[in-house]
């Protein structure tokens, strides 16, 4: 993964958010405030209207850089936390000059766990960590195993989206959804559903590399 | 969706510059970072800066100036800004008695706030308000939501500041002020966000949102619409329930704040508020100060929210003060 | 229709009663019939009376106090009021130096002010606004609408009032910013009459009303809707075909009030204000004064309205001079 | 004519503008403000409130009463013109001591009269004079050669008609529609609708009775 790498991952994420429009949009209108698809939409496209700055970066300098620019950017409670995902990944990044599968994982293990003390948040509180959690403790594990690039990339396709689906019966107890009670049962989460697709973009990526 | 809008995109821009100039002998307005400011700085004060999301106006701007915020950083409509406003803000405003952020309590906007605040090179401290009863604190969850309130915390607090308080002082009379408030908001109709273009919630003619928060969050239930007198008194006894959670006396001076969410009339607001007096006055509470209008919205939304703050001489000293900001003007 | 309401038949009542309240240090409310006055009757002035029918809140109730009204009576939602209202307001308030009426130029408030003008046993004179340029004066019609320039013309009659200038006096401020003023609406949306339950006319999601009356009352045409800047353009070229019309300079220091229309949002009203200031001052205008918010409305209509009206000195000193209302307050 | 007559008439009118509620609103809102109904609405309750204490009054002083009322409770344009109406009317009666047919259509005569003086309008302008004036005119031509009530009162109803529909395609020079230009044209006047309705329903008793 080097920053040209990064970029055409954030030039295929920004395309599959705008896809995915009216599904984010609906989700953040049911159980929170409708705006989290415009949020992921500015944050994506400010992403990309970097990519010749972060072409002349590093990896771990250009992540470091797209989390300070999504922090100035996003705003809401889904920019500190992707923000956070970045800074650390790059931090963790930084501590190693090469740069494997199982690194990586480890890296965004790092960035989930930032997002995990940003928002003060645990798995199973109908937030996007129901989608980050899983897919960090599958990638870790299956990068252990020395799991190629393709099959840890099928794999946590099914995590990802499983973890999406397992927003829909819980109670929320972060966010601005944790005010409804049992009336968010039924919905899934956008911030959820957001890196599901984001996952799913770079794994297809990855499956569909020659 | 129909707005006065050119571009959705440049819409915030164009209404912060229409704002700074309309009130140019009050304020001033910063971009990239985006914040407003006082047309004078203050000198020898604890510098307060508020902030959240757009779409809730006058809020926060229009409560910048003397007596009330140093300081306002508007994000997105209904979404927090960001750390490098509030940065910018505190580095433009402060007078070396530190910065005190007023905050409503939602998730986007502490931790944008906080990681301000991690990076802030000076003394500083945060209050945040969560008035909002509609929301039931419980340790699972990030618990009430800060509404209505908010600007009775900013003109007290603001009014404290410019006395020359040190921060401490002004953080413990928003904190106090936090805990004497509670509010009800209820929805007749949906805001829109103009970048969404459609309404956030669907919501028929024959039912309300009762809980409803400022950014059209879905409240407590959704019930069916009925006369004004059964709406207040549901959201008078709301509060005075919290009142009694709280363990707050239920009597004794209040201030009333009966705030449009938007697209309500004053005359609605008005017959509202006079349901709501007669309630409160009935629980044995005493109605010592009023405001009524469009204090804090939600966008274009049809509906109102209650608020009541117990009133000790201090806060009503505070209140009355002399204050000058687009949004709320006395004394002066 | 959804509304804050108990009984269509006692809305008006029970919102005069909550204004009345909420306003206890500043007014009172009597009825039947019905006028709203000062809590302090005030001595040796000439007393400034208006009114007009309900559901443009805070005019005209909103606007009694120091410095400007000294009683206004509200008429049923869109209807004039009675000639026994304006009898009963002039005799509660005049104070030996002569009643003057501000009457918004409409039939039917014309008519009831000038019955109640032909029974009243004091010296009177009326001051007839008429500063809406949507529609055409000529000798064969009834006459351009009274519109938002009404605020204005209270406003600084109400502060020469206060001086204790005689009854002509007041009346020749009056006409004069009434005929240095220029105003046009647009609607986005039909207002509610409570009463009707319906909607006044029908639009659909492209279209807009140019040159609407604060009524909802069809204005020059339907047009499509446009962005932000073609509508404010085309408002802008209206009042300044207006000015020339009237022989008036197109350059000098002006006022400018954006006014909202009752559910269009500070942020479209802030918006609005910076492509007008920015047209306006490309004319040749100099804005010396602004005022943005919700000041005359048209119940529930989404819309807005520019008012224009040139400044010479005295002008400005009687909108500057102090006000204490419960819609417009400055300097005390 | 007499003051138990008046009232009898008075709910009689009441019955038929309630009757005509959608038709009247649906004028006013279209070239109007949307209040005319409701203004009919309140000034007829309120003359029917008045019947105990009208039924002990002259008929002229019934009028009178009437006008008195109907300037204190309907506001708007409509309300002093036809507060207008009645106390001109009751002037007129007050002169002559018999009651006939010509008198009262003297009378009608007076009260339009006032009515074009207090709001400065002629026929053709889009009002309701545009049904009274004719009305008066074939009233008192009519009385004058002698003709009986019911005749009287069937060929009214028809010029009231014709009255209303003639507002169709006339520009509004008075009232509310007075700034619509072309736009009042195909349109109906409110005032003149509710006129119509009143006149024929008082036709309709004198032709109905015994
Ligand atoms: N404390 C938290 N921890 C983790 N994720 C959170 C937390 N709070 C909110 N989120 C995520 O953020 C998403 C909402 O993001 P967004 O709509 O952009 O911000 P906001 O809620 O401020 O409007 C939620 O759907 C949820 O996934
Ligand atoms: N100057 C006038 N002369 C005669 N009739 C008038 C005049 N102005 C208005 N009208 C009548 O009054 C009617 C409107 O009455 P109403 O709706 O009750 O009052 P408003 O126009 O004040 O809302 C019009 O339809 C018209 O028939
Ligand atoms: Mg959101
Ligand atoms: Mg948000
Ligand atoms: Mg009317
Ligand atoms: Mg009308």
């Amino acid at each position: 993964m080097n920053s040209s790498a990064i970029n055409h991952y954030a030039a295929a994420i920004r395309d599959a958010i705008l896809a995915h429009e009216a599904d984010i949009e609906c989700l953040d209108r049911e159980i929170g405030d409708g705006d989290h698809y415009i949020n992921m939409k500015r944050g994506c496209e400010a992403i990309t209207g970097l990519a010749d700055e972060l072409s002349t970066l590093s990896s771990a300098d250009a992540l470091n850089k797209i989390g300070m620019k999504l922090l100035s950017t996003i705003g809401g409670a889904s920019g500190p936390l992707f923000a956070s995902f970045f800074m650390s990944m790059s931090k963790t990044l930084k501590t190693s000059d090469t740069m494997t599968t199982l690194q990586i994982a480890l890296a965004f293990e790092a960035g989930v766990q930032a997002i995990m003390q940003r928002g003060k948040a645990q798995a199973g509180e109908k937030t996007m960590l129901d989608v980050l959690i899983p897919v960090a403790t599958a990638f870790k594990q299956l990068a252990e195993q020395g799991q190629s690039s393709k099959d840890i990339s099928a794999a946590l396709k099914t995590i990802a989206s499983d973890g999406l689906e397992s927003t829909r019966n819980m109670l929320a107890t972060k966010g601005r959804a944790s005010g409804l009670g049992e009336r968010a049962i039924g919905h899934l989460d956008a911030g959820a559903k957001s890196c599901q697709v984001m996952i799913d973009t770079i794994c297809d990526l990855v499956l569909s590399k020659q | 969706m129909k707005k006065f809008v050119n571009n959705i995109d440049h819409m915030l821009v164009e209404s912060l510059t229409g704002f700074a100039t309309a009130h140019g002998d009050l304020v001033e307005v910063q971009f990239d970072p985006t914040f407003v400011s006082r047309k004078q700085k203050s000198q020898q004060k604890v510098a307060i800066i508020s902030g959240g999301g757009s779409g809730h106006e006058p809020l926060h701007a229009g409560y910048v100036g003397k007596g009330m915020l140093d300081a306002a950083c508007p994000g997105q409509v209904f979404t927090s800004p960001t750390p490098d406003q509030m940065l910018a803000a505190a580095e433009a405003v402060h007078a070396d008695k530190g910065v005190l952020f007023i905050v409503k309590n939602y998730a986007g906007d502490v931790m944008n706030f906080e990681m301000a605040a991690e990076m802030l090179p000076f003394e500083h401290a945060t209050v945040l308000t969560s008035d909002d009863c509609a929301v039931v604190n419980s340790t699972y969850t990030t618990g009430r939501r800060g509404v209505a309130g908010t600007v009775i915390v900013e003109k007290c607090v603001g009014s404290l500041a410019e006395t020359g308080a040190d921060l401490a002082s002004c953080k413990a009379l928003g904190d106090k002020i936090n805990l004497l408030t509670s509010s009800i908001g209820v929805a007749l109709t949906s805001c829109t966000v103009p970048a969404a273009g459609r309404p956030t919630f669907d919501i028929s003619d024959s039912e309300i949102e009762m809980g409803v928060g400022i950014h059209g969050e879905p409240g407590r239930r959704r019930e069916a619409m009925r006369t004004a007198d059964v709406i207040v008194a549901d959201m008078v006894n709301a509060i005075v329930h919290d009142f009694e959670a709280k363990q707050l006396p239920t009597q004794g001076d209040i201030l009333l704040l009966v705030n449009g969410l938007g697209a309500t009339p004053l005359m609605e607001l008005y017959l509202i508020y006079n349901t709501a007096a007669k309630l409160l006055t009935e629980k044995g509470f005493s109605i010592a100060r009023s405001l009524v209008g469009n204090y804090i919205t939600a966008i274009d939304m049809a509906g109102a929210s209650l608020t009541v703050c117990l009133l000790d001489n201090d806060i009503k000293q505070h209140w009355d003060s002399p204050v000058h900001t687009a949004g709320l003007r006395w004394g002066c």
